[in-house]
């Protein structure tokens, strides 16, 4: 049972008003959510990661370990001047940082979240759940280059450029990748990909490796990991924003709200590509202990996934652009093909 | 078809949550107009031309080309994965009869990459001007 | 200089003993020379301005001279004056000053831009400054100074009170103006700098890019512009210049800057130097050349990887330990104003054992970091793939644009002033010369760190010879005069290895306690000059890449 | 969706500029802490005091700087960002290098002539509240390089400072206790006023017609933007 059930069916309701109550509340509960995780990712837990790697402290100041700096800081950036630029094209340039916040939040929607006590924290379960969520996290380029567009900035405007070069490198690898896991899981289906993980695969006596699939299929695993870091922009490939290069890409022009949409955008954006990670390559919200534990689980794997990106920036060099191109077509294709036509060998012959 | 409402309902909120956002601003944000504040930022100096009216040479053009062919092609893939367990399991059907029309498929598509890569079309395209200061 | 090397053959000019016969070079140029002039450092030809390009053509191709070191211009009661001082990259002991006086009225010179690349922003330089006019150069405008400036500052008779306007407008596409280029379509011109955070202060380039790839960079220098050589000449020798070049090269290069103006002051005014006052520079100096490349490596690292990342952070750790050393010594973390005319300000900080051992900590701790920064740099394999074979300098280029220090032994140049010009205590100490014959980015990181491994080799051996220093013999500063008067005219120029290259000090004096002329020549001028060569054709990236490579700092670059 | 979207581009004549420094010197708070809240607080004193101090600790904790280096300063200023000193525990160690990112731009050196407008312009470009740190006796007085033809006597000639830290340059520790001080003065309520500059961008055709202006007229054009600078009435 998805979340906006759990509601509906817990307020009493049935039929179309169920669901649209159940839906919104679910909808509203699970935008909550993600929000409080990129909140608390953005300004404070991001300091304190690259501070850590970096033999420095960080905010230490407000509450424990400085995690008080987040209220001055969100209030501080939405409270500032918006500056519109002489010469954007509007309403584009004000489009772009809604793009890109709302549709990192919007693929978290099928995304089987795991269980908190009884109820299952996921908001809707579509037979094409895989193929959405691949969907709408590919939306966010076209936000990334309608701000660089728009901003009527040669920074951005390169950033933007670079952005659509970047999709273009990575997108095909990332999504064969993702289809090698339906082979295996037989489904598009998350909670079926998630179901799909759970027997053990090896049994060790008391610990029971699980077939997650990065297990299973750990060349996989890799390369979807290398293709996400593409899409989420970090080292190695923070190419549209390098801020060395080109100031800060496609979001040089943008102050306040818009930038904090962006800002936003971005760490739902890493937070969306380490759950499509967590659910198709390791199990989703299982882990030992109860099942009713499952959303800590999926927490932390997600968030394993957040320290993996500030870990890789904070010692990874960026490749240039056109390398980018070599290393997604003439690398990743090439092996995410090979991998595809294996996984379908070694399924069919085992089977 | 619940999943639907449930999914677009959270489309709402996620474009309710940065409106909102922008409306807390627009109340908090103050609004000093100074001359220049407005100017395109170009690292302090005046740009000279607009974004907007250059002719730009786009470097991955034939990359961006062969990415639409790929990008169709691997959605005939999704539906061949779902059923490809189900398919071999099934002894009416076989691994091979599932597999071999999908390889042909992969092996044309990997025969065209081959193809593009052979002449030159999947990297960067290199500056015919920029090649020409170089080499002075 | 290796021992496998065939006996060289001989420039004209030069004697078998590795001297200069002026006679013979005087016979070479004939008729040009008019007259001839002794200067401390080498003797100068005074020829007429229309024969510069033929005296400096027949010097670097018969003579040897290719190392054209600096330009000073200035201005006399009479005369306005331009000197090329000359060297040798394979000895640069060998110098040759050539005169170029012209008329007061009528300042008209002929340009050296077809022999020497360099010269084309050294004479730029001097036209700004001075107001003198170089015929022939290819580009002579205002370098320094805002393009509307009203007259020229370092001539006799500019008023500095009188008002100026500076404009903030557009650029023009520098295509525009190149007309070789036959198409200049679907190339966009964009300002990087002076306020981006990839110039490392406040440079600006003016670039043409053709998709991502630089048709055309042009660095447009002056907004550090300090007037530091008007400062240095109304200073007074003994205490007033020696604060004005730890300002030059400021991270943390103080003490090699300040033996620069010593070295000249010393030889103008004959001023000797205890040895153990040496020894105490060498050790200084090596201390703030490593602190030096720490920071160029950090700041390269932040180019190619983005801010704040583990190794900037690592190397500015490493920096604090070098600039706690050098507080120790001078009492000042950055500006350290510690050498004096005739030795150092003060001795070694007591108890001195304790410093020793904190300088052999720092000594035994720099090797095992240098192998983190090997592994975390050079063995990098991504590292590798975005700067092997990127910002290509190849030697004769190099050399052309008088590029020096770590630059151009990047280029495989051998071509180091503590070695080939000895001065302080080097000669007795043993360390190597690194080269690299990679022209690239990646060698000439890998020349900086390769570097900073022999500078803690050198601080080392101080470390010894100072701890046996017998007690009474610490004589820190000789006896120097209150005023300095150097007899009037001499003229000097001396130059010694800074962090960046060569950084040479032409002063003349005017019988006065304050310089007549003071000149600075700057490496970083010099080597960013090249970076036309090594960004043309590349990426924006490897653009940013090959200028954090060539380290330059804007305060020795704009002065 | 704001106001200045509205209103018609700015000209900087002599008289708005005049008008401008009245406007931001007119009585109480100037107007980059106002908002459109704080105006319908205007009413109930005890709200808007409690609103007022609100906003001023929350400024006053949080803060990202521009990265911004221009000479020796600014190595001291790395060290301050860096290890050991970590200017991040106050809240103000993240630098952005867009202006438009930024709250408060340290001004790390030697302002000379050719800079003095592109500071301004990059001043200008950033989002009000914004709050200047000038760092090291350059940017106060134009330190040792003051009697220099080309060097701006301070940044104040050109852009407002909120707080001064001497040296030169200033320890790391002491760049610091200025940004602490600046972050105390803030949540205090207190800030700079914001006057016009004795050097302002000016349009060209604007300056009085004097000999140099005359001399320059075929140079520049009418609506460039200039700096004019006069060197004799410096301090």
């Amino acid at each position: 049972m998805t979340l906006a059930e759990t509601i509906s069916s817990a307020l009493g309701l049935e039929g179309a008003v169920g669901q649209f109550v159940g839906g919104f509340i679910g909808a509203a509960i699970v935008g909550t959510f993600i929000l409080a995780n990129a909140a608390v990712a953005g300004p404070w837990a991001k300091r304190k990661i690259t501070a850590a790697f970096t033999d420095r402290i960080a905010v230490d100041k407000l509450g424990p370990l400085g995690i008080g700096i987040i209220i001055p800081d969100a209030v501080r950036l939405i409270s500032k001047e918006l500056i519109v630029p002489e010469g954007v094209d509007r309403p584009a340039w004000d489009i772009a940082p809604l793009l890109i916040a709302s549709s990192a939040i919007l693929g978290f929607a099928v995304i089987p979240m795991g269980q908190v006590g009884p109820v299952e924290f996921q908001l809707a379960d579509p037979e094409v759940g895989l193929a959405f969520v691949f969907a709408v996290a590919s939306i966010a380029s076209v936000g990334l280059v309608m701000a660089g567009y728009a901003s009527n900035n040669k920074y951005s405007f390169l950033g933007g450029l670079r952005a659509v070069a970047q999709n273009l490198a990575y997108e095909i690898p990332l999504i064969l990748t993702g289809i090698s896991v339906v082979i295996f899981a037989g489904t598009l289906q998350l909670s079926g990909i998630v179901d799909a993980q759970q027997q053990t695969l090896v049994d060790l006596g008391p610990v029971g490796i699980p077939a997650w699939f990065a297990i299973v299929n750990p060349f996989a695993f890799i390369l979807f990991l290398a293709a996400n870091m593409a899409e989420v922009g970090r080292n190695p490939f923070d190419i549209p924003e390098a801020p060395t290069e080109i100031v800060a890409g496609f979001q040089t022009e943008y102050s306040s709200v818009y930038f904090v949409l962006i800002y936003l955008g971005e760490f739902v954006h890493i937070f969306l590509g380490g759950a499509i990670i967590a659910t198709i390559f390791l199990g989703g919200p299982s882990g030992p202990g109860p099942a009713s534990i499952g959303l800590l689980w999926f927490l932390v794997k997600i968030w394993g996934v957040f320290l993996l990106t500030q870990w890789a920036r904070s010692a990874l060099p960026r490749v240039r652009i056109d390398q980018l191109i070599e290393i997604g077509w003439k690398g990743m294709l090439v092996l995410s093909f090979a991998n595809l036509v294996l996984t379908a060998i070694i399924v069919g012959v085992i089977a | 078809m619940s999943e639907w409402i449930a999914i677009g309902g959270l489309a709402i909120v996620a474009v309710t949550i940065p409106l909102s956002m922008m409306l807390v601003s627009w109340l908090l944000r103050p609004s000093v107009p100074e001359q220049g504040k407005r100017a395109t930022y170009e690292s302090g100096e005046v740009p000279t031309g607009s974004s907007y009216d250059i002719r730009f040479n786009i470097q991955y053009y034939m990359v961006a080309l062969l990415f639409v062919v790929f990008d169709v092609e691997t959605v005939f893939i999704f539906p061949w994965a779902v059923i490809f367990e189900d398919a071999v399991g099934n002894d009416a059907v076989g691994f091979i009869s599932v597999f071999l029309p999908m390889a042909a498929f992969l092996g044309i598509l990997v025969f065209g990459l081959v193809w593009a890569w052979r002449n030159g079309a999947v990297q960067w395209a290199t500056s015919q001007q920029a090649e020409r200061q170089r080499v002075e | 200089m290796s021992l496998e090397a065939p006996e060289p053959e001989l420039d004209v000019g030069e004697t078998p003993d590795g001297d200069l016969d002026y006679d013979e070079l005087a016979d070479l140029l004939g008729e040009h020379v008019l007259d001839r002039e002794e200067h401390v450092n080498a003797e100068g030809f005074v020829i007429r301005p229309d024969s510069v390009e033929t005296v400096l053509a027949t010097l670097k191709e018969e003579a040897g001279f290719d190392h054209l070191s600096c330009l000073t211009a200035q201005q006399y009661g009479d005369r306005y004056e331009s000197i090329y001082h000359l060297k040798k990259y394979d000895d640069p002991t060998q110098e040759l000053s050539v005169v170029v006086p012209t008329a007061s009225e009528e300042p008209v010179s002929g340009s050296a831009a077809g022999v020497f690349d360099t010269a084309i922003w050294h004479e730029r330089e001097a036209y700004d400054l001075v107001g003198i006019e170089y015929e022939d150069n290819p580009d002579l405008r205002r370098i320094l100074l805002p393009e509307t400036w009203q007259g020229h500052p370092l001539s006799n008779d500019y008023n500095q009170d009188q008002p100026q306007i500076v404009p903030l407008r557009e650029h023009a596409n520098p295509m525009e103006k190149r007309t070789q280029v036959p198409d200049r379509s679907d190339t966009m011109f964009i300002n990087i700098g002076p306020h981006h955070p990839a110039t490392h202060g406040v440079l600006h380039l003016e670039t043409v890019l053709d998709g991502e790839q630089v048709v055309d960079v042009d660095p447009d220098i002056g907004y550090l512009h300090r007037c530091e050589e008007q400062m240095c000449e109304q200073g007074t020798y003994r205490h007033q210049i020696m604060p004005y070049p730890d300002r030059w090269d400021y991270i943390s290069a103080g003490m090699l800057n300040e033996w620069s103006y010593a070295r000249a002051a010393e030889d103008l005014a004959d001023i000797d130097v205890p040895e153990y006052a040496q020894v105490i520079r060498t050790m200084a100096a090596e201390m703030s050349r490593i602190a030096a490349h720490m920071l160029a490596i950090g700041t390269f690292a932040l180019d190619i990887y983005g801010d704040f990342t583990a190794i900037f952070m690592y190397s500015i750790t490493d920096r604090e330990k070098l600039q706690n050393l050098l507080e120790d010594l001078s009492g000042q973390r950055l500006m350290f104003n510690y050498f004096r005319l005739g030795g150092v300000a003060w001795d070694l900080p007591e108890p001195r054992e304790q410093y020793f051992q904190k300088v052999r900590d720092f000594c035994e701790y720099m090797p095992g970091r240098l192998e983190e920064y090997h592994n975390l740099l050079t063995s990098n394999e991504l590292f590798q793939m975005r700067v092997l074979d990127t910002g290509i300098l190849p030697p004769e280029e190099a050399r052309s644009y008088g590029c020096t220090g770590p630059v151009a032994r990047g280029s495989g140049i051998d071509y180091d002033l503590r070695r080939d010009d000895p001065y302080g205590y080097y000669d007795e100490l043993e360390w190597d010369v690194i080269t690299d014959d990679g022209c690239d980015n990646f060698a000439r990181a890998l020349v900086r760190l390769k570097e900073m491994e022999q500078s803690a080799r050198i601080i080392e051996q101080c470390v010894d010879v100072l701890e046996d220093w017998p007690e009474d013999e610490r004589e820190i500063q000789s006896n120097v005069p209150r005023t300095l008067k150097p007899d009037h005219d001499k003229e000097i120029y001396r130059a010694v290895e800074a962090a960046k290259g060569e950084l040479g000090i032409y002063i003349r004096s005017d019988g006065t306690d304050r310089p007549g002329r003071f000149k600075i020549r700057s490496p970083a001028f010099c080597n960013l000059q090249s970076l036309e060569v090594m960004a043309e054709g590349e990426y924006i990236p490897d653009m940013v890449a090959a200028l954090g490579s060539l380290d330059i700092v804007l305060g020795e670059v704009d002065r | 969706m704001s106001k200045e979207q509205s209103e018609p581009e700015l000209h900087d004549t002599l008289e708005q500029a005049q008008s401008k420094q009245d406007a931001r010197m007119g009585g109480g708070v100037d107007d980059r802490f106002n908002s459109k809240l704080r105006q319908a607080f205007g009413s109930t004193p005890f709200i808007l005091t409690k609103f007022d101090k609100f906003m001023n600790w929350v400024r006053g904790n949080s803060m990202f700087m521009l990265l911004f280096g221009i000479a020796c300063c600014s190595i001291e200023m790395m060290h301050t960002y860096a290890t050991k000193h970590d200017l991040d525990r106050f809240g103000a160690g993240v630098p952005r290098a867009s202006p438009r990112q930024a709250d408060v731009i340290i001004v790390p050196g030697t302002i000379v002539s050719k800079f003095g407008p592109r500071l301004k312009r990059v001043y200008d470009q950033m989002p009000e509240p914004k709050f200047v740190v000038s760092m090291g006796s350059c940017t106060i007085s134009g330190g040792p390089f003051q009697e220099g033809y080309n060097v701006v006597k301070g940044a104040e000639e050109i852009i407002p400072c909120d707080i001064h830290v001497p040296g030169c340059p200033p320890r790391p520790e002491a760049l610091i206790y200025g940004v602490l001080k600046l972050q105390e003065g803030i949540r205090a309520g207190e800030s700079a006023p914001v006057t016009v500059k004795p050097y302002e961008l000016e349009q060209f055709g604007d300056l009085d017609d004097d000999a140099l202006v005359r001399k320059l007229a075929s140079e520049i054009d009418e609506d460039d933007l200039v700096m004019r600078y006069n060197w004799a009435d410096s301090p």
